[in-house]
């Protein structure tokens, strides 16, 4: 009992202090999603239109950020990349968390071998990154969008896996979980009824780390070429395809790059700012 | 086999009415991860042949300090552990190796209050959905009503139901605790620690609240606690139980006035109160317990 | 839990005659050793410790008692330059043989004094200790520090010495998870004794140990201090306790000092209502005076104090206690005025008591 | 402590096993029949069964799966079905060259995370701590390829300090090697640095908070030699962990990066490998790069042993 300082948490809890980061992180992750809501209606270009008199054109009142070598228009195709950026991250960290959320419980909930087994392939697992995962998947299904989506979000699995089966843990240590046995309830309701939304916390903090990743790695899948094949916009293949262009018009360059480092940098924001706002010790929560 | 310092005597009382409870040579090992290649695993003895017995309506303490079994004991009475041998009756049917699903008569009449008011009441449920939930899980009508009476029995206001438990101090919280066990009409009410983790003004008015509702609802009590003064102070009966065994068991009164078994004596020599240190004990004293006793 | 040593009953380790605390008289000649005045702790705009003066003469054992959020173990630490982030104090803190006030002094000044003029024991001992240092070198260091050792083998064998001395044997060479919780216990205790302080503070030193376990704890603070002539302030929410070992007492309640004075004067004849109160409802003897032999006891209700605590910040101005108290009246919300001294007085507006006097 | 290494590479050896089996199994369902794929469409039956018999693969499954695997435990990686060349050189070559790029990565991002990380933990409420603190959170929101591309931007376009690509291997020109080392390995390490620094921060900050830091203020140490000597190595446990993962997401992160330098690396290996079909080379190299993953995180665990004395089992 840190008695003193107790009922100080909990008076303070009570006004939630300024945080920075949630506000930051989720004014950039909504700022990117309108972006690709708007795109769905209107972009300045088409995103795909093919200029060849206004290849490379600079920054100007036409061509806000310019156009790249086939005379696309940037900003339109950096508004419908945001597209694909969020899709993949959605897709992947969904299928991340729809598999770790029930197996972290799982494991959290079962004891010996069963919960064992679950972490030993869960470590095993951690030896296939999603970018070795995505070569793979390039060789025998062909590099697309699905491939890159499904091996972002399996290489995502084992964290959700083991952040949900800690959390779990705490909660199947609490005394409330021990009065529910003692009333009857039987261990899938417990599940439902009082892990899952004990840990519901930590999914989203979770998630959305997961979420600034899958972005990095979409970028990267991109960019070797093994992500959303042409002619769908994408910002990592527009860095690829700025690479030639680093000496003359680095601006190619720094578009696309700037995006993507926004992007990553506002989900990380978020889930600080959403650890922060939750807590994440369970135990501390009053 | 524990040498018992005073038996439980069956002549003590009329033998009319049998035991709610009737624990007998119940053992616990628990197996300690291996720490070596050529040793097999250790074996810890959580409890080593304990036997008890209470009647119906009686206030029984157990008196133990850490890690000598008590909670451990507590468990296997409330079916949430099984024993490594050993019977435990309670009501008349022997719960040792009943599957979960014809539990449904002990989940009823056996219930729980724990120690930590922080960690037990989930967090994320209203006051009056984690009161109703014995109610709900073992298929009662879970109405308002109910929920109601139950807040006002523990002396908790009716709006005290649409709140979270964050909002309410240890004590109330404790007094929502009871509140969830009594839901079900319980005949046994077993309470762990649940005034260890409150303060002394608050601990007061549990204890009151505690004792008047074993009294109106005619509940049988098992209290534990590693305070043999609240024991004495709530309970008829008491066994004193150290390193997984029973070491002596007796009225409340007796055995804090007269105890036995050297451990009892030491336990007892060793609680500070405020008459032993202005009649001047010193904690050197605490250390010492009386000679004389009867061995 | 509790490992062999922490069962074997007392073997006399500092040869003194320890006396009965409660017979003791507080020595108010000398200088104290430690001066508190209107010590105020307060996090960011919400004070939690309100002008609290208390003082500790040299050799003396004052108790400072309290339930949770009365500011006790803030104060503590407040005297220490201990407290968390955000939280500030004010007044004054000065300790005998130190030319400058503790509250406000730099880090550099500040880690002179404590562990060697002052030192404290926590109230938690499972974490109290460092998990990769062994046992005999944490103690060492106190000494290696403020340099009472010159060099590092000396040290630790007196640091074997002062674990002998909490009758620790064997052990010096063993990490922290090798012992049990009185056994850390008494490591922090010979820390803290490690360079003979003026002034030891002990907060909750015995709340998360076992009862025969805290009796030798309990013994083991006592012979320590006596032994070196040191102060000791003990916090502590057992009045128990307090009343076993100490010779003064301090009521805290809401981050104020409501009563004080000798501990057989304020637990025989407590003026302050909260005091009355708490000694009341944490009296179970008096409450069961059933005849002992017969099966069933007399068993009467404990008396209580209604309500509960507040939480920081929801105490009353006026009386910090009128909300729970059965004698309150209009006047208690004017801040009630110390009746009597620095040795004995309280902060009532309704005194117990009143009538005799 | 010896049980413990026992279970460690017992846990080791059955991980090894089951992702030999997953690798080879994957690949195995790749469509497409090699023997045509490196005789090219026009070749004849005869010719494909030919060389699909010289290369074993009209055996069973199981029986190429055993025979890959004892090559491997002999250190025999086969032969290109494409090439027609030795496979083992070839990724001893590369393996050396992406051992350089990711060790030189990780002691750059080391030297980075370490102080800047326990600095914003002990200045967490401080300007200097947030500050740095919001430096650290962009550098990790940039990826490894577009550090590259600005730092290629910088140093080799504007100022022309360093070559812009291109690798040399340092037996051959210490000091073009050690030129071009600079580039790339700082591109990884330093967005590797931010990222743990993250971590360190997370660390130092949880031990800032242990009941024994402020027992050890209370014997006179003053904040940061108490820092030093009771919480960096309690620190460093969580630390190790993710240092673990990291190298193993860096051996095959260090693919992109080797694009944008043209290193001839094992990732640009493996990327040729599947697009010119050589499966035989895909899975050498993905078995290889999983075998340096798990052997990692192995010596990470037996690190931990070391770190933490609790874990040793002892008495």
């Amino acid at each position: 009992m840190s008695a003193d300082l107790g009922p100080v948490g909990h008076a303070v809890g009570g006004r939630r202090r300024w945080n920075p980061s949630l506000l930051v992180g989720g004014f950039i992750v909504a700022l990117i999603a309108v972006v690709a809501l708007v795109s769905f209606v209107w972009t300045p270009y088409d995103a795909t239109l093919v200029d060849p008199a206004g290849r490379l054109a600079s920054p100007s009142w036409t061509h806000w950020l310019g156009t790249d070598k086939f005379g696309r228009d940037i900003l339109s195709q950096l508004m419908v990349g945001s597209r694909t950026t969020l899709f993949v991250g959605l897709v992947a960290v969904g299928v991340a968390a729809v598999i770790g959320v029930p197996l972290g419980i799982f494991a959290a909930m079962t004891r010996r071998w069963s919960s064992e087994l679950v972490m030993r392939a869960n470590d095993l697992l951690l030896a296939f990154p999603a970018l070795l995962l995505a070569i793979m998947f390039g060789a025998v299904f062909g590099a697309s969008t699905t491939t890159a989506m499904v091996a972002i979000g399996i290489a995502t699995i084992p964290s959700f896996v083991r952040v949900i089966r800690s959390g779990g843990m705490q909660v199947m240590r609490t005394e409330y979980v021990l009065a529910a046995r003692a009333a009857g309830r039987r261990p899938f309701p417990i599940a439902i009824r009082h892990v899952l939304p004990n840990v519901v916390s930590l999914i989203t903090v979770q998630a959305s780390v997961s979420f600034a990743i899958a972005v990095l790695a979409e970028a990267a899948l991109s960019f070797l070429g093994y992500g959303t094949p042409p002619p769908t916009p994408s910002w990592g293949r527009m860095l690829q395809e700025s690479q030639e262009f680093l000496f003359s018009a680095p601006r190619l360059a720094v578009f696309p790059g700037l995006a993507i480092a926004v992007a990553v940098l506002g989900f990380n924001l978020l889930g600080d700012g959403l650890r922060d706002h939750f807590d994440p010790k369970l135990e501390d929560r009053r | 086999m524990p040498e018992l310092y005073r038996l439980p005597r069956p002549t003590d009382r009329p033998p009319a009415v049998d035991p709610v409870i009737k624990v007998t040579d119940v053992t616990r090992d628990y197996p300690r991860p291996r720490t070596s290649l050529l040793k097999r695993a250790e074996v810890v003895h959580a409890l080593r042949g304990v036997s008890l017995e209470v009647q119906p309506g009686e206030r029984f303490g157990i008196v133990g300090e850490s890690g000598c079994g008590k909670s451990t004991l507590l468990r296997i009475i409330a079916a949430l552990d099984r024993p490594t041998s050993g019977r435990v009756v309670v009501d008349g049917t022997d719960i040792t190796r009943l599957p979960e699903r014809r539990l449904r008569f002990l989940r009823e009449n056996l219930q729980l209050v724990f120690q930590d008011p922080m960690s037990s009441l989930d967090p994320r449920m209203r006051v009056r959905d984690i009161i109703a939930e014995p109610l709900v899980v073992q298929g009662h009508p879970a109405s308002g009503a109910r929920v109601r009476e139950l807040l006002d029995a523990v002396g908790l206001s009716a709006d005290a139901g649409d709140r979270y438990p964050h909002q309410f101090s240890g004590g109330q919280r404790q007094r929502i605790s009871i509140a969830r066990a009594l839901a079900p009409n319980p005949k046994i009410l077993v309470a762990d620690e649940p005034v260890s983790a409150l303060d002394v003004s608050v601990r007061a008015q549990v204890l009151n609240l505690i004792s008047d509702l074993v009294d109106e609802l005619d509940l049988t009590l098992v209290f534990v606690s590693h305070d043999l003064s609240v024991v004495k102070h709530v309970c008829d009966r008491v066994a004193v139980m150290h390193a997984g065994e029973i070491v002596e068991t007796g009225t409340t009164g007796e055995v804090y006035a007269a105890p036995r078994h050297p451990y009892t004596r030491r336990l007892v020599a060793a609680i500070p109160t405020i008459p032993k240190a202005l009649a001047g004990a010193t904690p050197e004293d605490l250390l010492t317990p009386p000679k004389g006793a009867p061995r | 839990m509790s490992s062999q040593a922490d069962r074997q009953t007392s073997v006399p380790v500092d040869a003194v005659d320890v006396v009965s605390p409660a017979d003791a008289e507080a020595s108010e000649a000398a200088p104290a050793v430690l001066t508190v005045r209107g010590l105020t702790i307060s996090v960011r705009d919400l004070e939690l410790v309100s002008d609290v003066d208390l003082s500790v003469g040299p050799g003396e054992r004052v108790g400072l008692i309290g339930e949770s959020g009365s500011g006790k173990s803030l104060t503590a630490l407040g005297i220490l330059g201990l407290l968390p982030e955000d939280v500030t104090a004010a007044g004054s803190v000065r300790l005998s043989g130190i030319d400058h006030d503790l509250i406000g002094a730099g880090e550099r000044r500040l880690s002179r004094v404590r562990g060697n003029h002052l030192a404290m024991v926590f109230q938690e001992p499972m974490t109290a200790l460092n998990p990769t240092m062994r046992i005999a070198d944490q103690v060492a260091e106190a000494m290696l520090v403020h340099r009472t050792q010159s060099n590092r083998r000396t040290a630790r064998a007196a640091a074997v010495e002062l674990l002998d001395r909490v009758q620790l044997t064997g052990i010096a060479r063993a990490y922290p998870h090798q012992l049990s919780g009185g056994q850390r216990q008494r490591v922090v205790l010979a820390i803290a004794l490690a360079n003979d302080p003026a002034l030891l503070i002990c907060d909750e030193p015995t709340t998360a140990l076992d009862v025969t376990v805290q009796a030798m704890v309990l013994d083991l603070i006592l012979r320590g201090v006596t032994a070196r002539d040191s102060a000791l302030l003990f916090i502590t929410h057992d009045l128990a306790v307090v009343a076993t070992i100490c010779q003064r007492v301090l009521v805290m309640y809401g981050g104020r000092v409501v009563e004080s004075g000798p501990v057989r004067e304020v637990f025989t004849n407590p003026r302050h209502r909260y005091t009355e109160g708490l000694l009341a409802a944490s009296d179970l003897e008096a409450a069961d005076s059933g005849p002992v032999g017969t099966s069933e006891p007399v068993r009467r209700r404990l008396p209580t104090i209604q309500g509960t605590v507040p939480a920081a910040g929801h105490f009353p101005d006026g009386c910090v206690f009128r909300t729970r108290c059965p004698h309150a009246t209009e006047v208690c919300a004017e801040r009630p005025p110390w009746t009597g001294d620095q040795t004995r007085g309280f902060a009532c507006h309704h005194p117990a008591g009143a009538d005799d006097v | 402590m010896i049980l413990r290494l026992v279970e460690r590479t017992a846990v080791l050896l059955v991980s090894l096993a089951v992702s030999s089996v997953l690798v080879f199994g994957f690949l195995a369902v790749l469509p497409g029949d090699p023997a045509r794929v490196a005789l090219g469409v026009n070749a004849s039956d005869e010719a494909v069964a030919e060389l699909r018999r010289q290369f074993g693969l009209d055996r069973a499954l199981t029986t190429q799966y055993v025979d890959w695997l004892t090559g491997l435990l002999h250190g025999d990686f086969g032969t290109s079905y494409i090439s027609k060349a030795e496979i083992g050189p070839q990724i001893t070559d590369r393996f050396q060259v992406t051992l350089w790029l990711v060790v030189t990565g990780m002691v750059i991002a080391l030297l980075v995370a370490a102080p800047a990380g326990t600095v914003m933990a002990a200045r967490h409420r401080k300007l200097s701590g947030l500050a740095l603190s919001a430096f650290s959170q962009v550098g990790v929101a940039v990826p490894a390829f577009l550090a590259g591309i600005l730092l290629i931007m910088l140093f080799a376009v504007k100022l022309g300090w360093l070559p812009a690509n291109g690798w040399t291997p340092p037996a051959e020109d210490p000091g073009m090697f050690l030129r071009q080392l600079i580039l790339p390995a700082l591109s990884l390490g330093l967005v590797q640095g931010a990222v743990l620094t993250r971590y360190v921060r997370s660390a130092v900050l949880d031990v800032l908070r242990e009941d024994y830091l402020r027992t050890a203020r209370a014997k006179g140490l003053r904040p940061f030699p108490a820092l030093w000597r009771h919480g960096l190595r309690n620190a460093a446990v969580p630390v190790v962990t993710v240092l673990g993962l990291q190298l193993a997401t860096l051996l095959i992160g260090a693919v992109v990066v080797e694009r944008v330098f043209v290193i001839p690396g094992l990732g640009s290996l493996l990327l040729d490998g599947v697009s010119n079909r050589d499966l035989l080379l895909v899975q050498d190299v993905v078995m290889v790069l999983v075998v340096a993953v798990l052997v990692v995180n192995f010596l990470v665990d037996l690190l931990y042993v070391a770190l933490d004395p609790r874990l040793r089992v002892s008495r």
